[in-house]
């Protein structure tokens, strides 16, 4: 069933803003964090105003109630993900804290000089830099399936790159590129060679029905305020075995069972990796939003962000032909609904400030991908990615707010 | 919301006031055993002997708590003396199905289940009593404390090289 | 000038929640967490519903007023400490992230086996923790300053053991006794023996007007929802020239300069400690807090606390006589408002759930300072804890409470 | 909300669409730097030659970037050369005073003081019509690159060892 995208755009407050003398708020940049429904607005509210407290450790009703909202949260992520249960859901404060405590956590616990991971040419830099880090301090190899021509990732020499390493690790989907990995498979290769496997699902799970037992991954991150949740949440999900074994990361109050001056022991999981207070509004608005996407449907979101691509590169190459250039691959169905421009020319910031004088809200810069901007070959993008609020109109604006760059800069 | 009349019945508190089994045994021929509440730091000692019949021939509680964990305590120590292991644990199992909140799980746990059917085969008796206490999810711990102490209690006395 | 409680309740919409049939909710955890007032969820509903969209990287108008709101926030909080310039300010998700920053980036860098740090037995967790797998890890010694028999921090060994550590980290106020320690003196003697030191102010920033050049301390560290701001956000402060000098900690986006597959190289402070989409709307709630406790103005807020200190001591004896037992300093001016209490020999969770059928919330448990609860030889206390929007009825609710307890249980 | 037209002034797009002194210079004998603005990826990079005199003899811009930062570094070749090595560090000094937003500041800084100070004794001329982009903080940086790449460009040109 089609998203009803004029209602959608209802429950979204800040989509009647009006910006620069009336214009229309037209909000292309969810890849870099979405819009938040009044539903979410209204559950942290509500929970404010009515329930809260520190959770876990008070006897009192409302911080029971805090409690039992907090844990539901987190059943409610394990549902929406496949997970078999909530025990393997961490809260973090964004994707890129999950995926530096896989590397602060299991990598040092596991790694030494010399073995290697594989991660491709296409991470974020929330999972370049935490490997970086430890290579720095271990001397870790660092191995990198390249993207190709078609923009898709090169599995060419995948048997080679990933003979001998102990760790995976891949983006679901490209945040430049909108090319979407074939985790399976890469699950499968890592697996076959011994290795353990980690997705960065951050423009994945938002956008595309999740189910990790499916994709045999074992650890999965994704953050909240790009699923039209809070910020100030992420989450990583991982099998319940790796986190038994693996040590504690940030020490603190909730994840002991005891602590003595000379020593402690860890609480069960997931609680061992949450110290201190966590973000408690934060996952009672991160249940609303999956309660919003889940009434969506996921299968539906898919489609429509698929069929609004499809309009985009159409319309766009009707419009301007050679003169525009998308980074990415060129069937919509391979790809979700981000879409990197290059514009006669035309610098990337150049091109943000006047869509936005238009109301056209689109990313230019590097989008924490420096070494994949570099193998395309240019500093900076202009990037313009789609959710479930967007619709034709707004890709519309988006066209005829580049006729307006053309005439300056052109 | 429960009122506190489902949690601190009389017969609780009875309990609580008057703990039965109250001590310790010399350890061996005891086993000894220490359950622990992370969340409040309730302690429970639970010395257990099992006699060459099989059966539970004493049992003793030392450790302290609050009310909940107290008379769950001593109501555990009067419901398995004289039990064999097997009862015993069938017991234990029957009151750890009585206690868990299925709510939170997302699978349906086998565990779950077997505890389910012990507990509709198991007598409880003045256990019940216990039962208002699901309706407040914190204090669940503190009931279970030291049966899952008992279970290890358990273990250890009929552990082959006991 | 005195708080004018009665028109601050009003600000707290979670104060008109009546639970157990009709029972006014009285609060007297918030030395756990605060509530909140309805300026701080107005301004994140309002930054959700105007401006949301990710800082830093934006340049369209939206993204540019949320940044600007974010680092406005931070020079709030640099004002409201005392901070010389914001950029010594870091957002964390919580304090505890704050300590555990510390201890990974400076305390890996800078100590080894057999180096010495000074805390006390009145840590939380928190500030222990980190300390205790740091010394699994490196083999650091730990030394502790005592506890006094009236409660206070014993300074007579404090030579001696401050003599040749490379670190001091101590809370300024502790969270179970209310004991205030003499961070000043502390950083003297920390400073004397050539180490620094780091305050854990979670219970001091909120409730006492701070100055971190006057407590010449060279790490602050507190948390967001303990100070009236919303769950998700902890800040920690330091010296410039020391966060300069610091590894980075949590690797991403935000914290780098450049990226290359074989390297990266940090970005400015304090982005460098900031790894990641940052609690944003939780960075605007906090920005209200601190508006909201400005205008009560800190003198006051202190106390009002002290008075309702001073009167909750004095009723409760008055009432209770030897039943009931003080777990910390006798003189309120010399503590916080925080009321451990033992009575009669019940178990706090017997307490704290009788109290809770009055409405009346207090913590019962081991307020994560197990060390000090076994110094103390209880395994848990009772406490009620005071803020803005508590008065003397609130303190009468608790003894009124303490009488259905000892009916049931005495 | 400021309008376009302050940002993208007639004379900004000129200087962008023909840049001046663009190119390179053999280094040595000219000085070479390298300016960097990580929010975008932005690069220039500036070649600079003092004369016996101490005077700018040559300088030349090669890089790339977004309309604003390729216009000041044109504008910024073109106001210094012929230029006193101290007269070029008063023009960055001005520069970068009327580019400052004080909002920000917590402490009166003295930079920002002498940068006013020096401002105020500076002729800006074409420059003036980079003011605009201090209504766009995003885009300070993007202005400011250059003028940072020569201040370092002037260092290492007058080094006692260079
Ligand atoms: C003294 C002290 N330090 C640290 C903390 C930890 O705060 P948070 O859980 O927000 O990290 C607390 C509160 O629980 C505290 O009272
Ligand atoms: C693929 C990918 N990974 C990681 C991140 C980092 O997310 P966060 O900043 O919420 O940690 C992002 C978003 O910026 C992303 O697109």
């Amino acid at each position: 069933m089609a998203l009803d995208v004029a209602r959608i755009k209802k429950d979204f407050p800040i989509l009647d803003v009006e910006v620069h003398g009336g214009k229309r708020l037209v909000y292309l940049d969810s890849a870099s964090s979405s819009q938040k429904p009044r539903a979410v607005l209204d559950a942290m509210d509500r929970y404010y105003e009515t329930t809260h407290a520190n959770i876990h450790r008070g006897v009192y009703s409302i911080a029971e109630e805090a409690t039992r909202l907090y844990e539901e949260s987190k059943t409610k992520v394990a549902r929406f993900i496949g997970a078999p249960s909530a025990r393997g859901v961490v809260y973090t404060k964004n994707v890129t804290e999950a995926i530096n405590l896989i590397v602060y956590s299991w990598g040092r616990a596991n790694l030494r000089e010399g073995d290697a991971v594989l991660l491709t040419e296409m991470e974020h830099h929330a999972n370049l830099v935490p490997w970086l880090i430890l290579k720095e301090e271990r001397g870790i190899e660092l191995r990198f399936l390249p993207m190709a021509d078609d923009f898709s990732l090169d599995l060419t020499d995948l048997d080679r790159l990933v003979d001998g390493v102990k760790f995976v690790s891949v983006t679901a989907m490209s945040n430049v590129l909108g090319t979407l990995t074939p985790v399976r498979r890469l699950a499968e290769a890592a697996h076959a060679a011994g290795a353990l496997i980690a997705v960065d699902a951050a423009q994945y799970v938002p956008h595309i029905s999740t189910d990790v037992v499916d994709l045999d991954c074992d650890f999965l991150g994704f953050t909240g305020h790009k699923m039209l949740g809070p910020t100030g949440i992420g989450v990583l999900w991982a099998r319940d075995e790796l986190l038994e074994e693996m040590p504690a990361f940030l020490g603190g109050g909730e994840m002991i069972r005891d602590v003595r001056l000379d020593g402690w022991t860890p609480n069960e999981i997931p609680w061992k990796f949450e110290a201190g207070t966590p973000p408690i509004a934060e996952a009672v608005g991160l249940s609303a939003a999956i309660d919003y996407l889940s009434a969506l449907d996921l299968e539906a979101v898919r489609e429509h962000e698929v069929s609004l691509t499809a309009y985009a590169m159409r319309s766009l190459t009707e419009r301007y032909g050679d003169d525009i250039t998308f980074y990415g691959p060129s069937e919509p169905s391979m790809r979700g609904g981000v879409l990197s421009i290059g514009f006669k020319g035309i610098h990337p910031h150049d091109i943000s400030q006047v869509l936005d004088e238009e109301g056209v809200c689109v990313r230019a810069g590097h989008h924490c991908a420096k070494p994949l901007m570099r193998k395309l070959g240019v500093s900076a993008t202009a990037r313009a990615s789609f959710y479930v609020y967007n619709d034709e109109a707004d890709v519309d604006a988006l066209a005829d707010g580049l006729e307006s760059t053309a005439r300056l800069f052109g | 919301m429960p009122g506190l009349e489902d949690l601190y019945r009389e017969i609780i508190l009875d309990h609580y006031r008057n703990p039965r089994n109250r001590g310790e045994l010399d350890a061996p021929p005891a086993a000894r055993v220490e359950g622990f509440n992370p969340l409040c730091g309730d302690e429970v000692v639970v010395y257990l002997l099992v006699g060459g019949d099989g059966r539970v021939a004493d049992i003793r509680i030392s450790g302290q708590g609050c009310s909940i964990s107290q008379s769950s305590a001593s109501m555990m120590s009067a419901s398995v003396k004289g039990k064999t292991v097997d009862e015993a644990r069938a017991l234990i199992r029957a009151f750890k199905g009585m206690m868990s909140i299925h709510e939170q799980r997302l699978d349906g746990s086998e565990d779950d289940a077997a505890d389910a059917a012990a507990q509709s085969e198991v007598k409880m008796g003045d256990l019940e009593a216990l039962q208002g206490v699901v309706k407040f999810p914190v204090r669940i711990k503190c009931a279970t404390l030291s049966w899952n102490t008992l279970a290890q209690a358990l273990d250890e006395a009929t552990a082959p090289n006991a």
